[in-house]
């Protein structure tokens, strides 16, 4: 029989470096299309972390929006820009080394000071949305429909901004282009369209003579 | 009794512009009567202050109290002793000479520029009215608004950087000043001038509030070395501006350090009395030379300007001397009056010059000497009037330019004799400037055939030239009523430097 | 009869009102309207000054001591304008105002042509009223402002002609050179008042002796005694006022103005304010040894070189300017020996006969269509007798031969300079004795050039056809061009368009009033004045310098004093005078030039006035705008805006211009800077946390 | 056993990561876009963990909220991206200084 918390452990590692490995691939793949890609498999490999954590709804959510939704348009925007791959390579080995140091150095420093060795004996513990008698998303649920309401609406709003300023921003008229307007031909009227024109009926005057006529 | 004389005073003309503004550029003229109408009902309202202000009492007057700021225990508080009446008058009556002074002289936005004399004028006031720390820098900042605004828009075409470096360095010197204040608020726990006055102070916290205040004030009179911003504000200044600048701003430098530097940190300023005389004293006779050198006309009065007001300092700083070196109390009363005078003196002879330059402007558009020549051939009503104002310039007794310079010399002989020889100097080289270009522009042969076509003064300029003349005329025949409006204030000026703080 | 207020402000506000009718309404009343005006005003004042000095000898009226209004009050200090009326300013009163009304009379005929006739009325008017002011004055507030209004009125009316520069050169030198004496004046004023704590007149003489002992510190170990500052302060005025050497050089220049104001500012009254100034003060003089020799040594001085300088002049004008400056001279040497009352006395009889003197100069000047080069004269005597007669009572009167006023104050002078035993008097006997020698040289000379030997000019009738002359054949000096200047037309010297002729009856009528009394005053006026206390307390002498006490032992009556004259050594050094002057300029005029090269150096050193002109205007003109223009550049423009404010402007600048390279607009520098930031930030906590 | 420490270290390295990449693709504006979202994505790890050792819902309300704004901002920070490269025809953030002062 195995632990569960054993294989709790199992699973996180599994899933944790698989997160890296995939963080590492969205840094370094040479297509942006592979990139993109790792990064899906980063987000999603993270979902299984949180779910290790017991945040399902979370989990959920980062795959559903994330993965359904921006890395979707990530993919869209990249494939729509012609991108010349070694132009934006550039300067990529130069600068591997500092990139390194600057990141060990972070690290290094953050995990001094976080103080990870003191955490090394935290052990999750109860589920307090189990311990409340709800799911997860209940719990969460409850949460921002109540204390965090306001933030939530103004969340809504951040979104519905974001959205109508992406379209505003890459919303563009071409001039010269021909295309139907559907509400243009809906209210346009009979005589817009044929104009009769009366006319009296006049006969032609008799031609001048041969020889005076001047070529145009 | 109508116990509010001293807001309507300040406020009749900051809104009296308003109905000028509102008046418009379409409507030049109305708001030119406006604004002469608000001028002469502010004159009118302060010389109301002559019959309802005793001065045979020392004590404050006509006091306004209300409180403003309660969290900083701020208070509109206006009062006005003898020294404020003679200024409040000052002010007022320039005022309504620089906008008759710039009738159609101004053509561009003339309502923007009556509006903000008005304003300007105001706040003048204010500054002489305030009894209140707070208040009184409120008023003394503000004013710099109009006043860059004038110079800014209506100025010669190095106007942006004479207004930077005018606004620049007055607000420089008067930062140090807020520091100051609001340190001594926070010992005092008020901003009341008569509180201030009252609280101890260490020699050492006394030291670094003097120099605070010296910068502020210094830069304002403007002291030597501190005074390059003024000849280059005045060369750019519409002639209104440079008037209400030489005629009344400088002067709030002066009252500065009577209002502040004397009452709230006497021991200090008797330990540095030395450095001000001192500065003083190389104003009249540095800034005398360089003064003989200019060749901007404008230039030339404004240097003048730095070496007159070097008397002011020198007469205010010279008590401390007498008072507590010397123990004459009467000597230092006549040096300090003799200070007084000269900055009401100066007010009329530096306005009368530059509206005078001003004059000639206006009809030749240069200001420079060597443009001139000859000028009395063709303006002779004018040339009476130069002369005039050049003579008191250069101290002639019988103009007021006289009575203080007099005063003041006669009072530092009593402190120490090498302190009026120096200053006496002014008698050779203030005439020797101020002559010097009187010959040049004035005298001669005409050599500039568009100086031939210059027209004698008209009856708007006659009576802007005439009203200085007057005044310069009765303050130099006959100063006693001015001296006794200020006697008692300044009797318990002197009186109070003789208490130590320590 | 006691003196009243009102009698004594209408003498001093006559010729004000006078002088704003003329200058105000000048246009509306016309020439006439202005000069009846200003006549009118002065005459008033001259009658009513008569009045006061008979009332003050003859009325026993008390002398008038009061203050009109009070100037300022501050504490136990205060200055008054008022008046002090003893003897000594009723007849200062009566010389100016006489004077000045036969000058206002001789104007109308000098100035007839000019087109600022109403002008110059005014301000000769002015100046009556402000020397009025100053005689009259009772403290030394009013008499500081009508010194510095006589010297407006004197720039004013030098620059005249504001159309010379050479006018508005020498205006400007005036009242600068005047303005040094006032600086002096001034500080002693405030010695005064220092001292004394007064500025009125009776106070401070009063507590004069309390000035014994005191002194004044000076460095931290030189204490200079009081009387001697304050008083040589106060002479510094005078020299400036009175033209006393090294002061002296505005005078000769001063003669740019019209001639009648040389007549009246520059001889008979406002160079004199000095000396009246002094006696005035004596009480204060009399106290410090030191100052009066001062006062002596400078005017022996003056009197003796300046008046070598007359000598070689050829500018009619100008030689009776250095004669002024000598005779000046001789009027501070009577006050350095404390013979106050000489000099009062020989102000009085010099402002007759030297008024007398510019105004018979003038005549000639009109008479020569306003040339003033003697060389271009001569013979005058048969066109202008009247002139000729007048000028030449002034020229013995200045001379100082016996009978003549000009003797009786001159001679009382050299023989108190003699009697005299203060330090220096030694010099000042041997300057006022070759003085008198002098003075006779150049008087002869200008008589001898102007009235009597050849017409040195011609007359061409008509215009326009001036070529082709001769040089004037007893030419023999270099015509001088800019000696002489010339607004009438009259371009050539030595050409004239019609013959001269006697003067007009304005002209000749003051030169008649002036000669009388140039020869009478001295015979009548020597005994009161000089030996008979006629002063009374106006002047003060203490008994161990009163000279003139002296002298008057010896005084037997004016016939007596003249008469003996005539065997004393000044009479006969103005006999050898005439006598050379006689043969050379009537008999052989080439012994001039003769002398005049054999005697080269002395001649450049005297033509060039001791180059006082040339070493002021260099070291004070052009020193002071080269000093200003230094500390324009150097201080104000370069130290002061230059490196300070435009300086810390510019560091200001630099130090941005710096920091704007660090924006180099790209992303990723931001970014790094952004993580260098957090790094250093996380290592600096991490350092504090360990 | 999973403690905080795992997951603190988790979100560390991957941080850091995503840092390493602002200096090795420093010209790609799709990657440092992508990078900021690794970031994100690390301090979301991090509130998650918090919030579930400390028993506190406010850490994945937080998580929740960033999501909503780090898709907006990518949403935003992609059109930028278009209209960048729409104009100037590169993403090449070396050409793009129009931020120098």
């Amino acid at each position: 029989m195995i632990d569960p918390q054993m294989f709790q452990l199992v699973c996180f590692y599994a899933f944790a470096a698989v997160t890296v490995v995939a963080a590492l691939g969205v840094i370094s793949l040479r297509n942006t299309v592979h990139a993109v890609l790792s990064l899906v498999l980063t987000f999603f490999s993270t979902a299984c972390i949180w779910l290790l954590a017991e945040a399902e709804f979370l989990a959920i959510a980062l795959i559903v929006v994330y993965v359904g939704a921006v890395m979707v348009l990530f993919l869209f925007v990249v494939m729509m820009l012609d991108i010349k791959q070694e132009q934006v390579r550039e300067g990529f080995i130069r600068y591997l080394p500092v990139g390194i140091i600057v990141a060990l150095v972070m690290l290094g420093e953050m995990l001094a000071l976080i103080g990870v060795r003191a955490m090394h004996q935290t052990l999750m513990g109860a589920n307090p949305a189990t311990a409340a008698g709800v799911s997860n998303t209940e719990w969460l649920g409850h949460a921002l429909y109540t204390q965090f309401l306001l933030p939530f609406e103004i969340a809504a709003l951040i979104l519905t901004v974001g959205v109508v300023a992406a379209v505003v921003l890459t919303l563009r008229h071409r001039t010269g282009v021909r295309h139907q307007q559907a509400s243009q031909q809906v209210l346009v009227n009979a005589r817009d369209r044929v104009r009769v024109v009366k006319m009296a009926a006049v006969t032609p005057a008799p031609s001048p003579a041969p020889g005076k006529e001047t070529t145009p | 009794m109508f116990n509010h004389l001293l807001s309507l005073l300040i406020w009749l003309p900051i809104v009296g512009a308003v109905p000028v503004l509102l008046a418009g550029s379409g409507r030049p003229n109305a708001a030119r009567w406006i604004a002469l109408l608000v001028a002469i009902l502010t004159f009118v309202a302060s010389l109301y202050l002559l019959p309802q202000y005793n001065a045979a009492d020392a004590a404050k007057q006509l006091t306004e109290d209300h409180l403003w700021i309660a969290g900083l225990n701020v208070h509109y508080a206006l009062a006005v002793d003898g020294i404020s009446v003679a200024l409040i008058l000052l002010t007022t009556f320039v005022g309504i000479l620089v906008i008759v002074g710039a009738w159609e002289v101004i053509r561009v936005n003339p309502h923007q520029y009556m509006a903000a004399m008005l304003v300007l004028e105001g706040l003048m006031i204010g500054v002489f009215c305030a009894t209140d720390a707070l208040l009184f820098y409120v008023f003394f900042e503000a004013m710099l608004i109009p006043m860059f605004i004038l110079i800014g828009v209506w100025g010669g075409p190095r106007r942006v950087y004479a207004t930077l470096k005018f606004f620049i360095y007055t607000f420089f010197g008067s930062i140090f000043m807020l520091v100051g204040l609001i340190y001594l608020y926070l010992k005092a726990g008020s901003f009341d001038l008569a509180q201030l006055a009252a609280l101890p102070l260490t020699m050492k916290e006394q030291s670094w509030l003097f120099f605070a205040f010296l910068i502020a004030f210094a830069v304002k009179v403007p002291m030597v070395p501190v005074h390059t911003w003024l000849p280059d504000a005045h060369v750019e200044a519409p002639t209104g501006g440079s008037v209400v600048l030489a005629a009344v701003m400088l002067k709030i430098g002066g009252y500065g350090f009577l209002r502040f530097s004397l009452p709230i940190v006497p021991d200090a300023s008797e330990a540095f009395a030395w450095l001000v005389i001192g500065l003083s004293l190389i104003a009249v006779v540095y800034i005398g030379y360089i003064a003989l050198v200019q060749e901007d006309m404008k230039k030339l009065v404004a240097y003048s300007s730095v070496a007159h007001m070097g008397f002011v300092t020198l007469g205010i700083f010279i008590a401390f001397m007498l008072v507590r070196g010397a123990g004459n109390l009467d000597a230092a009363k006549l040096g300090m009056q003799g200070a007084m005078v000269q900055m009401i003196s100066h007010g009329f002879v530096s306005g009368a010059m530059f509206s005078c330059i001003g004059v000639m402007y206006d009809r030749l558009h240069t200001r420079q000497i060597k443009d001139y020549g000859g000028v009395i051939n063709v303006m002779p009503w004018f040339g009476f009037f130069y002369v005039l104002f050049a003579m008191a310039n250069s101290g002639l007794p019988g103009t007021s330019g006289f009575v203080g310079e007099f005063q003041v010399v006669l009072a530092s002989f009593q402190a120490n004799p090498w302190i009026a020889f120096f200053a006496a100097f002014t008698l050779i080289i203030g005439a020797a400037y101020t002559l010097y270009m009187v010959k040049r522009v004035l005298w001669g042969d005409i050599t500039n055939p568009h100086v031939a076509e210059m027209k004698d003064i008209n009856g708007r300029e006659w009576l802007v030239l005439g009203a200085f003349a007057a005044a310069v005329l009765a303050l130099g025949i006959w100063p006693q009523p001015l001296i006794h409006l200020m006697d008692s204030s300044v009797t318990q000026l002197v009186t109070q430097l003789g208490n130590h703080k320590i | 009869m006691e003196l009243s207020t009102p009698i004594l402000l209408t003498i001093a506000l006559a010729p004000l009102a006078g002088c704003l009718l003329a200058g105000f309404l000048g246009r509306f009343i016309g020439r006439v309207g202005s000069h009846t005006a200003t006549i009118l005003g002065v005459a008033i004042a001259c009658g009513l000054s008569f009045y006061v000095l008979y009332q003050l000898t003859v009325g026993g009226a008390p002398v008038y001591n009061q203050n009109i209004y009070t100037w300022f009050e501050i504490g136990r200090y205060s200055a008054h304008v008022g008046f002090l009326i003893d003897r000594l300013t009723a007849m200062m009163m009566v010389v100016v105002t006489f004077v000045s009304l036969l000058v206002h009379v001789y104007t109308i005929g000098y100035m007839a042509e000019d087109p600022g006739y109403q002008r110059f009325f005014s301000y000769i008017s002015l100046f009556t009223f402000s020397m009025l002011m100053l005689v009259m004055s009772n403290n030394f507030m009013q008499l500081f402002f009508g010194w510095e209004a006589v010297g407006l009125v004197s720039y004013l009316l030098i620059g005249f002609w504001y159309k010379r520069p050479t006018a508005i050169f020498a205006n400007l030198k005036a009242f600068l050179v005047n303005r040094v004496g006032d600086f002096g004046f001034l500080l002693g004023i405030a010695g005064v008042l220092y001292f004394l704590g007064t500025l009125d007149y009776a106070t401070a003489f009063g507590s004069a002796d309390s000035l014994v002992g005191k002194t004044l510190q000076i460095t931290q170990n030189t204490h200079w005694d009081a009387a001697t500052v304050i008083c040589i302060l106060l002479f510094i005025g005078a020299m400036g006022k009175s033209a006393q050497v090294p002061l002296h050089v505005w005078l000769p220049d001063s003669m740019e103005g019209p001639t009648p104001i040389s007549a009246l500012i520059h001889a008979a009254t406002m160079v004199t304010a000095g000396i009246f100034m002094v006696a005035r003060m004596s009480p204060l003089y009399e106290l410090s040894e030191t100052a009066l020799s001062f006062v002596m040594v400078i005017g022996a001085t003056g009197a003796l070189f300046t008046g070598l300088i007359g000598i070689v002049q050829n500018d009619i004008k100008r030689v009776v300017a250095y004669s002024t400056l000598s005779q000046l001279g001789y009027m501070t040497v009577a006050l350095g020996v404390s013979a106050y009352a000489g000099a009062v006395f020989h102000l009085m009889t010099h402002a007759f006969f030297k008024a007398l003197l510019f105004l018979g100069a003038g005549s000639v000047i009109i008479a020569m269509h306003h040339e003033q080069d003697m060389r271009y004269m001569g013979g005058l005597r048969k066109y202008m007798p009247i002139t000729w007669l007048t000028m030449w009572i002034g020229s013995l009167a200045l001379c100082g031969v016996p009978f003549f006023a000009g003797f009786y104050s001159k001679d009382a002078i050299i023989e108190a300079v003699g009697e005299s035993h203060r330090w220096g008097a030694g010099y000042a006997y041997f300057c006022v004795m070759a003085g008198a020698f002098v003075t006779a040289l150049y008087t002869f000379r200008q008589m001898y050039l102007t009235f009597h030997g050849k017409e040195r000019f011609v007359v061409v009738h008509g215009h326009g056809h001036a070529h082709g002359h001769d040089e004037p054949a007893n030419a023999h000096e270099e015509p001088h061009h800019d000696s002489h200047k010339d607004d009438h037309g009259h371009h050539e010297p030595g050409i004239m368009h019609e013959t001269p002729k006697e003067s007009p009856w304005v002209v000749t009528l003051p030169l008649v009033l002036l000669a009388i009394p140039s020869l009478l005053v001295g015979f009548f006026a020597v005994e009161p004045l000089l030996f008979r206390e006629w002063f009374g307390g106006a002047i003060h002498v203490s008994e161990a310098n009163n000279v003139l006490g002296e002298l008057g032992k010896e005084f037997h009556g004016s016939l007596a004093m003249a008469l003996h004259g005539f065997t004393q050594l000044p009479f006969w050094l103005v006999v050898a005078a005439f006598a050379i002057t006689t043969y050379i300029y009537l008999f052989n005029p080439a012994v001039a030039d003769r002398i005049k090269s054999a005697l080269k150096p002395i001649y450049n050193v005297l033509n060039h006035k001791y180059w006082f002109d040339a070493v002021y205007y260099i070291v004070f003109a052009r020193g002071g705008i080269a000093l200003g223009r230094a500390l324009w550049k150097g201080g104000d423009a370069a130290m002061i805006d230059g490196a300070l404010v435009n300086g810390s402007a510019s560091l200001v600048d630099r130090i941005a211009g710096g920091m704007r390279r660090l924006q180099s607009g790209y992303l990723y520098h931001y970014a790094f800077a952004m993580i260098l930031g957090l790094i250093l930030l996380l290592g600096g906590y991490w350092l504090v946390g360990q | 056993m999973i403690t905080l420490s795992h997951f603190i270290v988790l979100g560390a390295v991957l941080f850091s990561i995503a840092l390493a990449s602002l200096f090795i693709n420093r010209k790609n504006v799709i990657v440092l876009l992508m990078s900021i979202e690794l970031m994100l994505l690390a301090v979301n790890i991090n509130f998650v963990a918090f919030s579930r050792f400390l028993g506190d819902v406010a850490g994945q309300v937080f998580v929740f909220f960033i999501l909503t704004v780090a898709a907006a901002e990518t949403a935003i920070g992609l059109a930028i991206l278009v209209l960048l490269f729409r104009n100037r025809s590169t993403i090449n953030v070396a050409e793009i200084d129009s931020m120098k002062g």
